[in-house]
């Protein structure tokens, strides 16, 4: 009976309004931070870097905020992969226009575009509700590929219409460009990953986190009690779009380094963030990062384990992973319909009962 | 602050001060399509005291709630709040004037937890700028435990100190119907607005929501109109009575006064329904 | 004057288009009407559907990669040709088989669970589709070819030459997949009008918890539909495999088919068809007139644009149950 | 079990690498996705020619090729995590036939010291090898290309385009835009109209485009297609009659998968090709002793002699000719990534050794320096047989246009150089 939380009084309603109220719970996130911050930096190298933890930590914030919208303020979006390319575009004009300004600036400023252009495109929720509501987001998805691709502006006429990431720093660090260290581009995400959740954590327990579920539970009763839904709405489009922002920018500077709109920013990349919230959990910090450590690491996973251990062919591996990956998701939904944020909160609580169950 | 004519005060055989004119119904009517719901209603409720609407099933008193809150606009009548004309508002503009409700087929906030809910009540309190919510610095923070506090006085009160975190799916209706309460509570609404807060509930638990609309009236001062169709517990409980029939207004005035009305008792014996 | 001249065989050809789309928004509207699941994987279901008639029709080998893979043997081909219509009945067999499968192995644990549960477990579904076709036939190109005509209509085009002045392209496909659609929604009326089943489809449409209080079986239904989708996956499977060869990028046309169920409200057939005429003309003409001063390849997100602009003004789409909202 | 379960997930998260000694020529591969039909039969020709060099010759220069496959399914991720999985065991150059994917790894290779070979597709002004220090893409770029083909037209109309329309159909991406600049130039040099019309990805519906091109009867259609795009775009100009001599693709648009779902409408189509197609050269004979009999062919040698399986293998002909170079420059079997750019900068692939290879005349002369990585540019025309379901080669290679493309190559490379802060190295 280790974890546990009889015996572990709150005595003030700040005491009881913080993230993790079980103390284990609260050790083995200060444990997590050490190893990330203490122990991976020192050991990751190019394959753990680009390959598992930087795409984890990007998808990561698009999925907190995707989740934001979606799954705090249920309003369905599949103009993920459109915002994205936003920010990716805003941070390479950006860089390239004031190469003498900080990259994270103009990671931020990048946001800030973002979060203004999904305003814009949040204005139909108003009226339209749901699914249908999902219109709005795919044509924002769809216009907006069609944009970059289309206006040589916004990929400074370069002969292909590809964007390529110049190279800056970060206190003398490189953290774009090819010179970019795996330890380098790791902590970057890292830092952004964990403010942005912390920030989505605080405004998700505050007013403006209540006044999103409120419109997502039940939009009328919300109005009548004193939500304005136009900027319950509105707020939930920007701060959403303001993180999805970043990831784009991230994903474009940090990760790819070189980008092409429809390929890195295409429809697919919209269904993958939606996948992920909903496998890790609607309205849930902790679902987010799950549901992007399932998208991300379960295919690599399954590759490596059928390529490289079975030394199967990769067409049948890729075949294979595809089914596996598609059966897993049945078989989680049959067991625990709510997401992996679910189950694992349905392990815990058996966890607090252990090992006396009754 | 001008307050429209017929000022008049009195004290309740309980002795609670009744005050002026809160809210004055000026000819309202109401209609969907070519149906009228509500025909040229004229009534007023006072502060401090409990008003009910009652009336059979159909005869307009919910429509007549959603006007009051702000969620119908009359095509003809005026409501007048506090001494000024309301025009055409949003609801959450009629909430943001000290206006709370509950509703009839409960609906609160499923996927939050009670507390959470309690708290939606507080929302248009909290004045903390975007940044401090952000980073939970600050406003913020004091303000969430200041108002935390307050919600946790309405928790005592209607003892649901129990239930607190858990999600409000999971309660039954009686608890849901106290939740809901205590959300509209914690606005510290200046008119309290019931929709048929008894609805679907058995003997005792009907004794508890008298209590609680009492006890309400009572500490908080809060002014309460509530809509009813079972007569008699709405007539041990409030102040003044309007009673509604096909949309007209057939009665108005104190419990005994309408009981003794003959056109309410045809409605309820059935004799207009024929 | 040409400009029109030109404009109407575009309305004319986007009505086609608009037909075809119409083809896929079917599967969808059938299902979320039935069940209330937005069924990601119609797409893929269409793309299976069509690999596996070319695969019964010319006799491969199902599985044959991972077989050779295994026990090192040669599997090619049965050896045979089957006529079109054969192969057809068999593969609706198979689609059959099928939805009994996923009734069985998904749905049936599922009952009750919200819609968005059930949508992700379709898109569980898409994928495990997607991956099974490629084991079971491969991912090459395949050539499709139940013998529907394609290319010009030369008849039209001497006619509208000599009316015109110019004759206007109408492709023989298209006008297949016209009157096949006419008689696929012909045949969806009749049945879900005149048939036994056809009504507690309709029961189960308008409210489950009734529908289950007269005895209509859930699954039963659950298994219908899903059938009736997969054999309408099919028929788009058939059309657009007929255009392009058989192949992965078939189980996209689903993309296109989401404006126009969007446009044409999720549960209703009649929706179906004309938000895809609208669609598909829409599109098309934005494309011609507006197109070339804009740079063009404007069509896929005017799509969404015009279905925007619709629902604007009809938040429940075109032909959807009206929304009321109440306290 | 929850440190148990990490330690799983770690170990399979690492990359099982092949053994360091060999000579290792990854293959990052696409089998499944939306171009998988086409990166199939390309990963099989690759595979294939390192099997036969390993089999018959014991390797190159004594060592055995490894050949280890990852798969991308044309995605920029996958790509990067397939380089990087493969990056540690001692990679020698990268082929990923993605030009996305390519302009991802230009950045990494010149970091990380890899040559990069992209024949055909890539960035067309890595042909620069002062910018460009580690990519390579001869024996033609889409420039080339876009060249050759008005060339070819040149010489039908004896010389003179003056007064013709030529449309461009192309796929609306990095890739598909490509070759629009050199048309612009060319059109302007020889008097012809271009009419660009783009097609969105993935591009079965294309009524409006072929409509349009029905309407204003261009002379020429040429197409920059990838995918479903080319059998839909065959199959809409068959059905509008356009005369498919007319037609002509990028080398990306002109395979068996390409024109096959067509039918007998295909008949006649033209495309692009820098290699030979068939299996009419003495080196099948090998390929099938060696390789097909013995059942070590990629997928069982079911595309052998198609277009794609041909030029897979030309890829890794080039490679292997390249590794043969930088082994007997460095005076060792056991090269290094950094030896092999140097084999890659000084490599000539003359006639007579494609005949000593069994390929007689099956590509062009191949000569690369240390500023030119993309050798003659040099390409020759085939044309679809339907009835035999055959391509025929109809020309010889010829040259493209050097004073349009030149100065093109300066001017984007330099732009690159300037953005990415890159000196031009002396040559």
């Amino acid at each position: 009976m280790i974890y546990r939380e009889a015996g572990d009084f709150k005595t003030g309603y700040r005491d009881d309004g913080q993230t993790f109220p079980i103390r284990l719970d609260r050790w083995g996130y200060y444990a997590a931070l050490a190893v990330a911050f203490g122990i991976i930096p020192f050991v990751i190298n190019d394959y753990w870097a680009n390959a598992v933890f930087v795409p984890f930590l990007i998808y990561a914030i698009a999925a907190l905020g995707l989740n934001i919208l979606t799954g705090y303020a249920g309003q369905v979006s599949l103009g993920t992969g459109g915002f994205m390319a936003v920010g990716a575009y805003a941070v390479y004009k950006l860089m390239t226009a004031f190469p003498e300004i900080s990259v994270v600036i103009h990671i931020l400023l990048a946001g800030g575009i973002t979060a203004v252009v999904g305003m814009l495109f949040g204005l139909p929720s108003l009226r339209i509700k749901g699914f249908y509501l999902a219109v709005a987001t795919l044509a924002a998805q769809f216009f907006l590929v069609w944009l970059f691709n289309k206006v040589p502006w916004f990929y400074n006429y370069s002969a292909s219409g590809q964007i390529n990431a110049p190279e800056r720093t970060v206190l003398g660090w490189a953290v774009t460009g090819p010179a970019t260290s795996a330890a380098g581009k790791y902590l970057v995400c890292l830092i952004f990953a964990l403010l942005l959740a912390w920030v989505a954590r605080n405004l998700t327990r505050g007013t403006l986190g209540r006044k999103w579920m409120a419109i997502r539970d039940m939009d009328i009763a919300a109005e009548i009690i004193g939500v304005n839904p136009l900027t319950a709405k509105l707020s939930a489009f920007a701060v959403s779009s303001f993180f999805i922002g970043v990831a784009g920018a991230l994903l474009f500077a940090v990760y790819l380094g070189a980008a092409e709109v429809g390929e890195a920013f295409g429809i697919n990349k919209s269904f993958l963030v939606l996948f992920m919230i909903i496998i890790g959990g609607l309205g849930s910090i902790f679902g987010s990062f799950a549901g992007a450590a399932f998208m991300v690491l379960l295919p690599v996973l399954l590759k490596n384990v059928l390529v490289g251990s079975f030394g199967w062919p990769t067409d049948l591996a890729a075949h294979f992973e595809l089914m596996i990956v598609g059966a897993l998701i049945v078989f989680f939904l049959i067991v625990e319909p709510h997401g992996l944020a679910r189950l694992w909160a349905l392990a815990k609580e058996k966890l607090r009962l252990w090992p006396f169950p009754h | 602050m001008t307050h429209s004519p017929a000022v008049e005060t009195y004290t309740t055989a309980d002795g609670r001060q009744i005050g002026g004119v809160l809210m004055d119904m000026r000819n309202i009517t109401l209609r969907f399509g070519g149906v009228e719901a509500i025909k040229d209603i004229s009534f007023d409720i006072r502060e401090g005291e409990i008003r009910a609407i009652i009336g059979p099933n159909g005869a307009g008193k919910s429509s007549m709630l959603n006007v009051i809150s702000g969620f119908y606009v009359p095509q003809e009548g005026e409501v007048w709040f506090r001494g000024h004309r309301r025009g055409p508002m949003k609801p959450y503009e009629v909430a943001r004037l000290g206006i709370a409700r509950t509703f009839q087929n409960i609906a609160l906030f499923d996927g939050m937890s009670v507390l959470d809910n309690i708290m939606t009540g507080r929302l248009n309190k909290m004045k903390a700028g975007f940044l401090s919510q952000a980073l939970w610095w600050g406003a913020a923070e004091r303000e969430e435990i200041a108002n935390r506090e307050q919600v946790e006085k309405i928790i005592d009160f209607l003892e649901i100190q129990n239930i607190r975190k858990t999600p409000v799916g999971r309660l039954p209706y009686g608890l849901k119907k106290r939740v809901e309460l205590a959300r509209a509570l914690a606005a510290e609404p200046q008119l309290l607005l019931l929709d048929e807060p008894m609805a679907g509930m058995n003997v005792e638990e009907k004794e508890d929501m008298s209590r609680f609309i009492l006890d309400v009236n009572d500490e908080f001062g809060t002014t309460i109109a509530l809509i009813e169709h079972d007569m008699g517990v709405v007539m041990d409980l409030s102040d003044r009575v309007v009673v509604m029939d096909y949309g007209r207004k057939i009665g108005d005035g104190t419990p005994d006064e309408v009981r003794n009305n003959q056109e309410v008792i045809d409605a309820y014996l059935g004799v207009a329904h024929d | 004057m040409d400009q029109l001249i030109y404009s109407a065989e575009i309305f004319l050809n986007g009505l086609m288009t608009g037909v075809m789309y119409a083809l896929v928004a079917l599967g969808f509207v059938l299902i979320y009407k039935a069940s209330g699941v937005f069924n990601y994987a119609q797409g893929v279901l269409a793309l299976f559907a069509a690999l596996t008639l070319v695969g019964i029709q010319q006799g491969q080998v199902p599985f044959r990669h991972l077989i050779n893979a295994i026990f090192g043997t040669h599997l090619e081909s049965f050896g045979w040709t089957l006529p079109s219509v054969l192969a057809i009945l068999l593969t609706a067999g198979v689609m059959v088989l099928l939805a009994v499968l996923i009734e069985k192995l998904v749905l049936q644990h599922l009952v009750g669970q919200e819609p968005i549960i059930l949508f992700m477990a379709t898109i569980g579904l898409a994928y495990f589709l997607e991956g099974l076709g490629d084991v079971m036939w491969g991912a090459d190109i395949k050539t499709l070819d139940v013998g529907l005509p394609q290319g010009i209509s030369e008849s039209i085009e001497s006619v509208t030459a000599a009316w015109f002045g110019y004759g206007f392209f109408i492709d023989r496909l298209d006008i297949w997949a016209t009157a096949i659609a006419a008689l696929l929604v012909a045949a969806l009326v009749a049945f879900s009008q005149y048939t036994k089943q056809g009504r507690a489809m309709r029961a189960v449409a308008d409210d489950h918890q009734a529908a289950l209080s007269v005895g209509i079986s859930l699954r039963f239904i659950w298994v219908m539909v899903w059938s009736i989708a997969g054999f309408v996956a099919l028929v788009a499977g058939i059309m657009w495999g007929t255009k392009s060869g058989v192949q992965f990028s078939l189980s996209l046309i689903a993309l296109k088919a989401l404006p126009v169920l969007m446009l044409g409200g999720f549960t209703s057939i009649p929706g179906a068809i004309v938000g895809g005429l609208i669609i598909g003309v829409g599109e098309k003409l934005f494309e011609f007139w507006i197109g070339p001063l804009i740079g063009g390849a404007t069509e896929n997100w005017f799509a969404y644009v015009l279905a925007l602009i619709f629902l604007v003004f009809r938040p429940q789409g075109l032909f959807g149950e009206r929304i009321i909202e109440r306290v | 079990m929850k440190t148990k379960l990490t330690a799983l997930v770690a170990a399979g998260m690492m990359a099982a690498a092949p053994a360091m000694a060999d000579l290792v020529v990854p293959n990052l591969s696409y089998r499944t996705g939306p171009y998988g039909a086409n990166g199939t039969q390309y990963a099989d020709g690759f595979n294939d020619y390192f099997t036969l060099l390993n089999e018959r010759d014991g390797g190159i220069g004594g060592e055995i090729v490894q050949v280890p496959e990852c798969e991308t399914a044309y995605n920029t991720e996958k790509g990067v995590e397939c380089y990087e999985s493969t990056k540690g065991s001692g990679a020698l150059v990268y082929n990923p036939l993605s030009t996305g994917i390519t302009y991802q790894l230009i950045p990494k290779v010149s970091v990380d010291k890899i040559p990069l070979y992209t024949p055909g597709y890539g960035r067309t002004s890595a042909k620069n090898g002062k910018v460009f220090e580690w990519v390579f893409n001869a024996p033609a770029n889409y420039w080339d290309g876009a060249s050759g083909a008005i060339n070819y037209l040149l010489a039908e109309n004896g010389g003179d385009l003056n007064g013709k329309k030529i449309a461009l159909v192309y796929h609306n991406s990095a890739y598909g835009k490509e070759p629009i600049r050199t048309l612009q130039d060319l059109a302007a040099k020889h008097g012809f109209s271009l009419t660009e019309i783009p097609v969105d990805a993935p591009g079965q519906e294309q009524k409006s485009q072929w409509l349009q091109i029905r309407r204003d009867k261009p002379d020429y259609v040429l197409i920059w297609g990838w995918g479903v795009m080319n059998q839909a775009a065959i199959q809409e100009a068959a059905n509008i009659r356009f005369p498919m001599e007319n037609f002509i693709g990028i080398w990306w648009s002109g395979s068996e998968v390409d024109v096959t779902p067509v039918g007998a409408g295909a008949n006649g189509y033209k495309a692009l090709t820098f290699h030979g197609v068939g299996t009419e050269y003495p080196i099948y004979g090998d390929l099938k002793q060696y390789v097909i009999d013995p059942g070590k062919a990629s997928q069982g040698g079911e595309h052998v002699g198609s277009v794609l399986y041909s030029r897979g293998m030309y890829a890794a002909l080039v490679i292997s000719e390249a590794i043969r170079k930088a082994q007997e420059l460095a005076g060792t079997s056991a090269i290094t990534a950094t030896q092999l750019r140097d084999g890659f900068e000084q490599l000539d692939i003359t006639p007579a050794r494609l005949e000593e290879l069994g390929l007689p005349d099956f590509g062009p002369e191949i000569k690369m320096t240390c500023d030119n990585h993309g050798g003659s540019g040099m390409s020759r025309m085939q044309q679809w047989d339907a009835a035999a379901g055959k391509w025929n080669l109809i020309t010889e290679f010829s040259e493209p246009d050097q004073e349009v493309l030149a100065p093109l190559i300066t001017e984007d490379s330099e732009a690159y150089a300037k953005e990415a802060g890159i000196t031009p190295r002396d040559c």
